[in-house]
């Protein structure tokens, strides 16, 4: 293991979030959900957060925990039907909520990730949600011009680090994870295993080790 | 009001109807589907030729988990728990959308509130205080190579579905190909809502009372299989 | 094997190539360079090509038999010092050379393979390859406006395909093989092996097959 | 011109004094390294905490290959052929300049032709007709957090390389963080061109002469490792 480690526990990696964060979560439904992150969060003083997330999970499940702790301010994501629980707080002016088409949403964060300041893209052009935005046809077509999306920290659920923290997923709970991972000033992965370095095939790791700050094992407090 | 066809059967032959449309050609395809009935298209696919992508990142999409086999962390769009079928693969959401996006897919089957003459579908959202979300409904139907819409042919309340023009939000222009229903087949051609076939329970006169948009009927126009 | 093979002969899969075409050719240096599908070409009466690759190789070598050859219109591309027949051409007015910085170019092939019609970067701002580029501060920094660049064909070298067409690539050879493989209306993937449906890992394949519309093995005629 | 220090010791000197300062900090440090001098930084580096990342696709580059082991598949961006290290990764090349672009690279090393007194850097083309490439140098000179530059002190000629203003066309604004020649370490600090450490062979005087662009002594000067 190299002298510079970056395994730690769960309370030492929450301890570096602060409230007021902007908080991008992995995740779509419950798969690929960080979950001793968002229990350990969920049960500290944390609040005024923006969680960033495909979406809220369900009322009080996963990351609906936070909307019933009262620990939101905003949320930016795309899907929130699992949870009635935001439509009913956004509608009493509790958060704030900023809806992105799917796609374009883990464009952003992506764009975020590789520095990208923004991007045209047809999606949403003309809608509702596009009418906010700056339009230009390309080829004929009408595009939206979609801006990166940044976070102060990223949660993300991999399958398996090695010790320096190259990640690898488990099928579908991949997501929005790998994207996230690139794109906040904080990354940490809470994994399944830890495995020694050397143990993952190069050509298959998804997520290199200069992605990530801190690991924690599933499971370890 | 009394259904023409019944809610089942409906379902079952809109969804028969799009997997014999997606059997008839004479290539490989890939498509993604939504919840709901385009979800039911996939019982109905029998080829080898035929792959499904979901867009929360696989490619492959085989059929629903037997219970006791679910495995949370490999799903559906729907949140459903899936299969694996040989020659999936899987990746992150900004690659699948890249997929979608970039023209890839060759047809997403959806569902819709409206699907207005001029091919705008409003699939997304009914401004009632209760729905807050758009998931990749604006990326698929604007980024795929075909959008099929699967919808019964009228709302519960007996309203047509196909109108003159959508009254909900939009969630894409001009982006209907195919409107399947347990009534008919429409295609728009060239622009024009054009029935291609009809269900064996009504004729043309009757169809048209059933439905607000105009639309006109093939030279060789055929009954729907049943 | 499905009823559709995309395996097809090195001869067939040229025969779909059109003079005047815009070819995009994975490759770095040598790394990754689909030699059968270059040689078959360069033997061929194909000409007025748009060359759209990182590099052309060495004088007479590699990509460079399209020069060599007399069979290139225009490059498109960002590195072109290994190959010193690319300036003296240019500048006896033989062919049209357009640079763009090593990244721009890779993120903008990626851009037209997803379907985003063009991007802000902050590479180049303010310089020579930028002076002709929409130019717009975001953070307080120049950025420029780049356009995705497109191919009619992409000439992919990968290390083993299924029978369905998923890729999968060998270290370095990666390089721009899977962003160009996701560009062009026609993808053409020359491969060491092919092999059964199922035979590679799900989680590890890095084109799925939908990219892919022909396949040819390396060394078969 | 005498050279005050030879060819060989001057770039040894450079690429040794690089790697001290990559291996003085007390944390992982990813870097790229340009082609010349910057390569030969790799040599000198003996630290767990530090990776290399190679803009074709690789981090975690090993030692060059051994002669009868090189694979002309796995080379570093100067097309020599390289080895794995432990942990090592692949990815595309929009991938790796993500990387790059998206301020994940801690340091570039680079070579130039020039650098201005306002940390401008001209190291992509000398405009005489015989070069036409770019490669990744803008990216990495605007992506990397920081960018040290790996240069002799004067040209061949004798011509200084650090400059009052590039006469060179630019490959980025402002972006030098650190210049190493073999006759000193300069630094910009808020802006200002700063000389940490100066070689034992000469003196401030004979420093400035050499020198086009101004530049002042730190207060904690010191004398650079020979």
């Amino acid at each position: 293991m190299p002298d510079t480690s970056k395994i730690v526990s769960v309370k030492d990696a929450v301890a570096a979030i602060r409230s007021g964060d902007r908080i991008m979560v992995g995740s779509f439904g419950n798969a690929g959900y960080p979950e001793n992150l968002v229990e350990t969060m969920t049960a500290s003083d944390l609040k005024d957060l923006t969680i960033i997330s495909n979406d809220l999970g369900s009322p009080g499940i996963g990351l609906g925990k936070f909307l019933a702790n009262g620990q939101i301010k905003a949320l930016i994501g795309n899907y929130y039907n699992w949870n009635p629980d935001v439509a009913r707080a956004y509608n009493a002016g509790e958060i704030d909520v900023c809806l992105v088409p799917q796609g374009s949403f883990a464009e952003a964060i992506r764009a975020a990730g590789v520095g990208i300041a923004a991007f045209f893209t047809p999606t949403a052009a003309g809608t509702v949600l596009g009418k906010d935005k700056e339009t230009r046809d390309f080829n004929g077509r009408p595009h939206v011009l979609e801006h990166a999306i940044h976070a102060d920290v990223a949660l993300i659920k991999a399958y398996k680090a090695d010790e320096l923290g190259n990640l690898v997923y488990y099928k579908t709970a991949r997501n929005f994870n790998p994207l996230m991972a690139m794109a906040a000033t904080l990354t940490i992965a809470e994994v399944d295993d830890i495995v020694p370095v050397g143990s993952l095939d190069p050509e298959c790791v998804v997520t290199p080790h200069l992605f990530v700050n801190m690991i924690i094992k599933k499971g370890e407090k | 009001m009394k259904e023409i066809v019944p809610g089942d059967i409906a379902r079952a032959r809109i969804a028969r109807r799009i997997a014999s449309e997606f059997m008839g050609r004479d290539r490989t395809m890939i498509i993604n589907l939504g919840v709901g009935i385009p979800t039911m298209v996939a019982n109905f696919i029998r080829s080898d030729r035929i792959f499904i992508q979901a867009e929360n990142g696989m490619m492959g999409v085989g059929p629903k988990a037997a219970e006791g086999e679910a495995d949370s962390r490999l799903i559906n769009a729907g949140r459903e728990p899936v299969t694996e079928t040989p020659g999936c693969s899987y990746f992150d959401s900004a690659a699948s959308f890249g997929m979608i996006r970039g023209g890839h897919v060759d047809a997403t089957v959806i569902g819709a509130f409206e699907v207005d003459q001029t091919g705008n579908i409003a699939n997304w959202i009914i401004p009632n205080g209760r729905q807050l979300g758009v998931g990749g409904a604006m990326d698929l139907v604007s980024g795929a190579k075909q959008v099929v819409v699967a919808m019964r042919h009228n709302g519960s309340d007996g309203r047509p579905k196909l109108v003159k023009a959508c009254s909900l939000p939009i969630t894409g222009f001009h982006e209907a190909d195919f409107v399947i229903t347990e009534l008919g087949v429409f295609r728009f051609i060239e622009g024009v809502l054009t029935l291609q076939e009809i269900a064996p329970e009504i004729d043309l006169t009757r169809l048209t009372e059933l439905t607000e948009a105009p639309f006109v009927a093939a030279a060789d126009i055929k009954v729907m299989d049943s």
